[in-house]
């Protein structure tokens, strides 16, 4: 936050600002989650909250994953806003019967007579060489569960508002926050102060063909249909945001205008979001699609360390690139 | 049956009724399973309603419940119409959960009993939550949170306990403790069978109590939760009991014997009470014959209330996967 | 059993004979789990097992379900042959992190020095009432993770020879048994002593269209295509049988034939694996398909317990039939 | 430094070199990750190396080593060559996991060390495993399974301990207590800050040891394995320690003063071993010379194994993802 253009800030400066607000909005709102308060977050995200707010807002616990989301869950069906941080998806393996078993179920099973208003943020995705135990990109599989919501902020706009709009749902929302978008810049517009937590968006028009990525995917995606267009190819850029419930109206409306699609997840290949909106597309535009929807996706193996692999095994712009000229330009 | 609790006679025969209330409802629930009405999972209480009912004696109305699978004793013992819970055993549009939880998953905003969880411990997290949100919204107010004794098994206990005793929280923790797990004898699954020990390992205050006895219970749960509600953080009751009939539905008891069951049975909980009052003159055989024929109409009329209940629309499927609001 | 005809035995006894084949052939293999022992199994599979094999073959575990699966990989990696029983998939929730960060990832992540030879075991699906904590179909989900295998023996003859398979099998082995085939009758080919854990398979062969299922969801499948022969529609049903890895070429040679496709599958539509085959399909067999892929599956609801709204949830012959007569006979 | 053992000459001098070999390496791993040779996460064990070096010497060849994060120091203790252990770190095909691991994930099958686990306690039920097989397979193996202080708290412990004292397995727990979890200090997330307590919770033998000096653990680590040879079951370590670094490579640990790490470093176990072998005459000052040089040559040789090592094949990339064997 020491650059001088106002609003320009990292992604991280924004989640912190998201809570802050929230925090100041709500007396009924607190963090809890591993090294939040004196450690600042892993991702320094809370960096400077405990200060602020004191321990009672900002909950440091011990590493036990299940009751920290369980709690939250708890607190919140109690009436308060809680925003539980699990300090990666990786470690939400242990908390999955809460969210699963639990958050998810107990206002359908009750007959609606509870809420389940709680946030649950953590980091995902690969592209630090931390290797095969921390590198999972879980939202897709997340979005399999119904009763929750799932976003994927990944844009600083996003990760500055949509927290709120989380909060103010009654649904419990799972926002997974991308490890590599932390340190991405970007501005702030003054005239825009909160963003809806429903729709997916297009981030760059376009007409020769539809991109479809969110989180640390969509810098990638944008930027290989920068590469694209200096090859003449105009690809529409559509950010999903939304993992669940998605966005059907906006991305089946830009795929039936460019009736080409390439669709960019992190996930492993097999079973992951990408292959549930082919599916859709598939279906639903059966009549309009020109050429086979294409995937680039992880490949199917736990993340190596090196550079080299892990490169190899996640999506990369020049996948999309080939993909997307593949499509555009059939042989 | 003593304890330092003066049991008069109305307060004694209203445990009695309660836990004839528990015994007569799901002898009628096992005669409706075997008739096809209530289906899935049926978990019995039977031999164990000195727990729910001795506990409930020392909750009020702010407090909140956190049970298991085995939850009809606490819903009755809470005080849920009978009729709604039985609805909800039907699968009826006006059981508790409007029929869509069943036997397993009793819920009920008024009286903040906050289900029924069929996951071994599943329930713990969320009672060290709703603690948590309490002790900031309803100040005093206390989460009873049930379980069994598998659930130490579980890693939830463990992460629950600590957390709970850490941060002070408002749980009053009461483990049934009926000996087995479906069909694994406690010592087969925990290397110390003595589960209060675990709540002392975390520094919780921790009792063992004759789960036989509701004066007992009762007694164990007025001291606990008044040492919560001062502030002092969770508490910790080691019920020990017997569950009479077999886990659920579907088991042939392979796993104890006859004799076993009918040694337990002697401490029947209900049978001692009503001979105790009976001596005690504090419930004459007119009194008792009165309580069981009310016991008798209030079970008809739920059947009757259940019978006549209606099926949700299936159109309402999905109604709720996703809350439009914050019910208040 | 006591049923003249021999060879014929419900799933159950088959899933019984094939651990008992399995104990008396290998003396590293063993059982463990929640109530296989003195109890006899949730859903008696090892009755009668414990008294046969004795307490150190057949171990009842606490409730415990990350030690029951991670103390299975452990003992698979120093030399045993597990065959852990995790009750049933809802529970497995709570192993999930020993199932995805050690099973699936340490032969890849030690550079091939160790595999995980284990099998785990464990009931799935719903149709039972058993409610919404109690009916999950997870076997979709787990066939999203690279480094493990998925089976779902639909027949009594995979419940019987499929376990052996497993057991052969280098790596972690995870077998979904549906709960309601449990008491389905069936009769083994004596013929036939083994089966492959590789390939799906043509059920039922048919020209007019191909529909895809497994599990709980073949039997079903199945019935529609009696239903559906009556009407004079031919349809083929293959029992996709192994879920990770799928069998691409049995799937794409049956549906590039019959050149329509409905897919069944009890998992929640959305990012449910019926998802990633028919993108497979819409990629791969996008100039030969005739009609748009039909998905049958679950309804994106935590299962309710009346039988009238569960029925209404999971997917059911009706709906199959129906879905195949209007891709059979497009408007 | 005193203890029931007997430490001469020869072997004084190899836990000082074992100690040194550890320091000295991984303060060359923090120079090459700032030279960005290393990459993703460096968790260093400078100050803790008495306790790896100490329990190794009470195992031998058979027994299975469990380790986390932070197992650089286990890996070389336990014999694993370091040039293999440095390829790792810097992702070569010439590392002991092929490169794919990295500084978290070290492997070395003949060194029957199972890894390296990065999620904290995840481990242990594969410790609970690798005991359970060695007892049927390996009669008189111990696996020993290694873990901070953090790991209490999660339910993966309490499930591992309790099976493993019910089972009476071969595994020597050892808790490297270094009163911090990353950021979170002891008191803030365990109710009961004494962890052996927890051992004792489910009748599991345990001891506090002071983890700056390796003797103390290597006496309580001999004593350990006898008892678990001798088929006592599981035994539990819990060793006070302290690491002088921060967590990770990004740390500004403001969760600890200076001073308090200040405090610490005056326990250095290297510093007073050499103080100690010196004054008794255990160890000449060139000896100490030649020990250094030699430690130095190992790991500038180490080093270059490392550089001069080779990238994998993408193409091998999904190679392992399954199987084709089981590895003999
Ligand atoms: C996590 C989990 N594992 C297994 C089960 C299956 N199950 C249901 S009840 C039960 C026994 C629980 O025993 P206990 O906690 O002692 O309670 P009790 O039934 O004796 O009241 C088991 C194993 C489950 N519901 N949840
Ligand atoms: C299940 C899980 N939760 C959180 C983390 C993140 N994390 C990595 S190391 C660590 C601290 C562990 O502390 P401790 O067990 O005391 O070991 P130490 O690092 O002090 O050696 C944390 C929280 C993790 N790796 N796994
Ligand atoms: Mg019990
Ligand atoms: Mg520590």
């Amino acid at each position: 936050m020491s650059d001088p253009t106002p609003g320009r800030m990292t992604y991280r400066e924004a989640c912190k600002q998201a809570i802050r607000d929230a925090l100041n909005r709500d007396p009924n709102c607190f963090v809890m989650g591993e090294d939040v308060g004196l450690y600042g977050g892993c991702y320094a995200v809370t960096k400077g909250l405990l200060e602020e707010f004191g321990p009672d807002r900002i909950r440091d616990t011990p590493l036990a994953e299940s009751v920290i989301a369980g709690a939250g869950i708890g607190a919140a069906i109690g009436g308060m806003r809680p925003i539980v941080e699990i300090m990666t998806c990786n470690f939400s393996l242990l908390a999955l019967d809460q969210i699963v078993n639990n958050a998810a179920t107990i206002p359908h099973m009750s007959g609606g007579q509870f809420a389940v208003p709680v946030v649950i943020r953590m980091a995902t995705g690969g592209g630090r060489q931390l290797a095969a135990q921390h590198s999972h990109s879980l939202e897709g599989w997340y979005a399999h569960i119904p009763g929750i919501k799932v976003l994927a902020p990944g844009t600083v706009e996003d990760a500055r508002y949509m927290l709120a709009a989380a909060l103010d749902d009654p649904n419990p929302v799972l926002i997974f926050e991308h490890v590599v978008l932390y340190n991405e810049e970007g501005t702030l517009d003054p005239e825009v102060t909160a963003v809806d937590i429903s729709s997916a968006k297009v981030r760059r028009p376009g007409s020769d063909l539809t991109i479809l990525a969110y989180g640390g995917c969509l810098p990638k995606a944008l930027e290989a249909a920068g590469q694209l267009a200096e090859a003449g190819i105009d690809a529409e850029v559509v950010d999903l945001r939304v993992l669940r419930p998605l966005d059907d109206a906006t991305i089946f409306a830009s795929v039936s205008r460019t009736r080409r699609c390439v669709i960019v997840d992190e996930g492993w290949r097999s079973g992951s979001l990408s292959a549930e909106i082919a599916a859709r597309l598939a279906d639903d535009l059966f009549f309009e699609l020109d050429a086979p929807i294409r995937r680039v996706c992880t490949r199917e193996v736990p993340i190596p360390y090196p550079a080299h692999l892990e490169e190899a095994a996640l999506p990369q712009t020049a996948d999309i690139v080939e993909a997307a000229r593949a499509l555009a330009r059939p042989q | 049956m003593t304890g330092k609790l003066k049991i008069d006679k109305e307060h004694g025969q209203h445990l009695f009724r309660q836990m004839l209330r528990i015994r007569r409802f799901e002898s009628k629930a096992a005669e409706l399973y075997q008739a096809q009405k209530i289906r899935g999972f049926l978990h019995l209480y039977d031999g164990e309603e000195a727990i729910a009912v001795g506990i409930m004696q020392a909750l009020d109305e702010r407090d909140a419940i956190v049970a298991t699978y085995r939850e009809h004793g606490h819903a009755l013992a809470r005080g849920i119409a009978m009729g709604p819970v039985m609805a909800e055993m039907y699968g009826k549009l006006e059981g508790c959960s409007r029929g869509r939880g069943g036997s397993m998953h009793i819920f009920d905003r008024d009286a903040r009993f906050l289900g029924g969880n069929a996951i071994v411990a599943g329930g713990m997290p969320l009672a060290v939550g709703t603690a948590l949100a309490d002790r900031q919204l309803r100040p005093g107010a206390v989460t009873a949170c049930f379980f069994g004794e598998g659930a130490a098994g579980e890693g939830e206990f463990h992460e629950s306990m600590n957390l709970a005793a850490l941060w002070r929280l408002p749980v009053l923790f009461v483990c049934e403790n009926n000996l087995y797990a479906m069909g694994v004898p406690l010592e087969i699954a925990e290397a110390d069978t003595q589960i209060v020990h675990k709540a002392q390992g975390y520094g919780i205050p921790g009792e063992q109590v004759d789960g036989m006895n509701p004066v007992a219970v009762e007694i164990a749960a007025q001291r606990a939760v008044e040492s919560i509600r001062e502030g002092n953080g969770p508490y910790f009751l080691e019920c020990r009991t017997y569950r009479f009939r077999a886990h659920s539905m579907f088991d042939s008891q392979q796993y104890r014997t006859k004799e076993e069951v009918e040694q337990w049975k002697e401490r029947d909980p209900l049978a001692h009470m009503q001979k105790w009052l009976i001596d005690a003159r504090l419930m004459s055989q007119d009194e008792l014959s009165e309580i069981e024929a009310e016991v008798d109409a209030e079970i008809e009329e739920a059947v009757a209330f259940a019978e006549a209940g209606t099926w949700e629309d299936v159109d309402d499927l999905e109604r709720f996967v996703l809350m439009d609001e914050v019910p208040r």
